[in-house]
C-alpha cells in the first residue's frame, strides 16, 4: 500500500470535522492518481488497525467514516471544552423520537400524540442543525410538510441505520383494559407492530 | 372545590389564593412542588399528558385503572390554582381541562340500552396516555444514548493552508442586516426584551481592546487614546472600556494615587 | 511511557480545534493521575517521532501545541472544503449578523437571541474562512470564547470599517445607529477631517 495515499487519507479524515464516504475520499483525488474503492477500503482498514494503539478510532456511521476519539477518553476531552453542550429540552427528545419512529410525520400528528402544540422554533432547530428534513407534503388541507430523519441526525448519534435505535416499547395489551370495561366488545384497533417497529 | 380529599384540618390554615369565591388552603395531596414554584410544573412536564401520567403514577394505579372523575378534579384543582396565582398557562393545559370535563360528563350521563355497544369513553383517553407514555419513554433512551460532543469528540486537527477553491459565496451586505432584523423581529415576538444595540464604532473599539489584551494584557489607559482620533475618537474609546468593564471584560487598575490608570483582563487570555 | 497518557493527549490535541499548552494538557487530568511537565514533554516528543509517518505533524505555535494536517497535503483537503453550499445558510448568515452588530459575543449568546444552538461546526466554518476570531473569553463559568469579526471580513464586504455596515431596517434601536451612521447622502456634507481618522 502507498504511504502517501494513507497519509492523505487520514489527514482527510483527521480534519473534515464530517464523516467522509469512500467516494468522497476518492474525489480528493486527481484523475490520473484515483485510489479505487478496494484500495480507499483497504486503506481504511490499516488505519483502523493503527488506530488500536491511539486516541482516535475509526468509526463508521449513517454518512460515512469518521475519526473519534475513543469513548473512554471522553471524561478527559470534555474538560477541553469550554462550553457544555447544551442538552436537548424533553420536547425536543419526544419531537425528535416521534419523527425518528414515525416518519414520515406531520407537525400536527406530532402534536395530537404529545397533547402539545408545538412551536416553529422547535421545528425550525431540529431542521438547522440537520436532524430532521421535509420529505413531503400529506395530502389533506393545508399540505402540511411531512418530516423524517436524516443521516446527519443518526451521525449525532454515532449510529448507522435507522434500526439500531432501542426498540420503541409496546403498546400495553387491550384486554387489560377490557376487565374495566366489561360493557365493551373488542372494539379497539390492534395496533400493529410492524407500523411502528423499525426493527423488522 | 380545590381541596379534593377530605383532611385533617392544619393548625393554622394559610389561604394560599381564592379561586372561585373559595379560599384555597392546602395544595392538592400529591402535589410534592412547593407552592411559589408552581411555575417549575409547567417546565417539569412535558405537557398536559406527561402531567396526567405523573397524577396516575401518584395514585399509584394503572393508566388502564384511570378513574376519570378523580383525575378530572385532581387536574383542573392544579389548573385553577395556577390561575390564581397568575401563572401564565399554555393553552395545551386548559384544552386538556376541557377536554376532561367533557369526558367526566359523559361518564356520568345514563347510558341507554343501545349505547351500551359503544366505547367507555375512557378508551380514547387511555390510549392517548399510552401512546404518549411510549414516546415519552423512548425519548428518554434516546437521551441516553452516546452523542457527539457530548459523550464522544470527532476529532478535528488544525487545516493546513490553502484557498478555497469554491468560487465565493454570493452574500451581501443587504443579505446580513436583513438576516439580523429578522432574527431581532423573530426574538420580538417570544421576549419582552430587545437587546440594545451600541454603536458600532462602539463595538468594533471593544473588540480592537480585547484583541490589544491578548498580546499586552497590561496596558496603560492613556494608550488607548490617539490624538489623531479627535475627540469623537476618544469618546468612542472611553465607551468601548465603560462597557468593557460592564461586561467584567476587563479591570481599571491604580497602583498609586494619581499614578497611571491601567487596565487589564479579568483573567489571563490565553 | 505510559501508553494510555499517550492516547488522551493525542486525542486531546487532535480533537481541541485550538493549540494546547503543557499546562493545559496538564489539566484535563485528576490531581492524583496529572503527569508532569516532564511527561507531557516525553510524550509531545514521541507523538512527533510517530507523525513523521503520519498525514499530521506535531506543531509548537505561539499558544501551544497542535496537531496540523501536512502543508504539502492541502490540495487535498482543499477539494474537502469545495464541496460547499454555494450559499451560506440562513443559520450561518444570522450567526454572522449577530457577531458582525453585537461583537464581542459568546456562542451562548448567539444561541439565546436566535433560540437556536448553534454547531461546533458553523463556528469552525466561519473561523476557517477567516471571518471572524476569538478576541477573548467571558468571565463566567466555562470562560466561553468571545468572537469579534476579522479585517478579512470587512475585506470581504469592501468595507474599511464596522460603521459603514447597513443600518438595521425597522428596529427601535435604529435612532442610536443613527448618531455615528449618517445616512449615506449626509456624510459626505458632515464629514470632518477628525472624523475620518478615528478608525484608522
Amino acid at each position: 500500500m502507498q504511504k502517501k495515499l494513507l497519509q492523505i487519507i487520514e489527514a482527510s479524515l483527521l480534519s473534515a470535522s464530517r464523516p467522509l464516504t469512500i467516494e468522497a475520499l476518492q474525489a480528493i483525488f486527481e484523475e490520473n492518481e484515483k485510489p479505487s474503492r478496494e484500495e480507499i477500503k483497504e486503506v481504511l482498514k490499516e488505519i483502523e488497525l493503527q488506530s488500536l494503539t491511539r486516541g482516535v478510532e475509526l468509526k463508521l456511521v449513517s454518512s460515512g467514516y469518521r475519526l473519534q476519539v475513543r469513548q473512554e477518553f471522553s471524561p478527559y476531552i470534555a474538560k477541553l471544552w469550554k462550553e457544555k453542550p447544551k442538552s436537548l429540552s424533553k420536547a425536543t427528545l419526544e419531537t425528535l423520537s416521534l419523527i425518528a419512529y414515525r416518519q414520515p410525520i406531520t407537525r400536527g400528528e406530532i402534536e395530537d400524540i404529545r397533547g402539545v402544540s408545538i412551536g416553529t422554533q422547535l421545528i425550525r432547530g431540529l431542521m438547522e442543525r440537520g436532524w430532521i428534513k421535509v420529505v413531503g407534503h400529506r395530502d389533506v388541507p393545508g399540505r402540511p410538510s411531512l418530516y423524517s430523519t436524516t443521516k446527519e441526525f443518526l451521525d449525532y448519534f454515532g449510529l448507522q441505520h435507522l434500526r439500531e435505535l432501542p426498540r420503541l416499547p409496546d403498546l400495553p395489551e387491550v384486554e387489560t383494559l377490557d376487565m374495566n370495561l366489561p360493557l365493551e366488545k373488542e372494539e379497539h384497533e390492534i395496533e400493529q407492530p410492524s407500523k411502528d417497529s423499525l426493527h423488522s | 372545590m380545590v381541596d379534593i380529599k377530605t383532611k385533617i384540618p392544619r393548625q393554622e390554615e394559610l389561604i394560599l389564593a381564592t379561586v372561585k369565591g373559595e379560599n384555597v388552603t392546602s395544595l392538592p395531596e400529591d402535589l410534592y412542588v412547593p407552592p411559589n414554584a408552581l411555575e417549575v410544573l409547567l417546565d417539569t412536564f412535558a405537557g398536559p399528558l406527561d402531567f396526567l401520567l405523573y397524577l396516575i403514577k401518584k395514585q399509584n394505579i394503572n393508566i388502564t385503572d384511570i378513574n376519570v372523575e378523580l383525575i378530572t378534579e385532581q387536574y383542573t384543582s392544579y389548573i385553577n390554582l395556577m390561575e390564581a396565582f397568575q401563572i401564565e398557562l399554555a393553552g395545551d393545559y386548559l384544552v386538556m381541562a376541557a377536554y376532561l370535563a367533557e369526558l367526566k360528563s359523559r361518564m356520568l350521563l345514563p347510558r341507554h340500552e343501545e349505547e351500551l355497544i359503544e366505547e367507555d369513553p375512557r378508551a380514547e383517553l387511555i390510549h392517548r396516555l399510552q401512546e404518549y407514555q411510549r414516546f415519552k419513554q423512548i425519548s428518554e433512551k434516546l437521551d441516553a444514548i452516546p452523542r457527539l460532543n457530548r459523550d464522544f469528540f470527532s476529532s478535528s486537527a488544525k487545516l493546513p493552508e490553502f484557498q478555497i477553491e469554491t468560487p465565493v459565496v454570493e452574500i451581501s451586505l443587504q443579505d446580513l442586516s436583513q438576516s439580523l432584523s429578522e432574527v431581532m423581529q423573530r426574538m420580538e415576538q417570544s421576549k419582552a426584551h430587545l437587546i440594545n444595540f451600541e454603536q458600532l464604532s462602539t463595538r468594533e473599539r471593544m473588540s480592537e481592546i480585547l484583541e490589544r489584551m491578548k498580546k499586552e494584557s497590561f496596558i496603560e489607559f492613556s494608550s488607548l487614546f490617539s490624538v489623531q482620533e479627535g475627540r469623537l475618537g476618544v469618546v468612542v474609546t472611553f465607551l468601548a472600556v465603560l462597557e468593557l468593564i460592564k461586561d467584567s471584560l476587563i479591570e481599571i487598575v491604580q497602583s498609586e494615587e494619581f499614578g497611571p490608570i491601567h487596565i487589564k483582563g479579568i483573567k489571563e487570555v490565553h
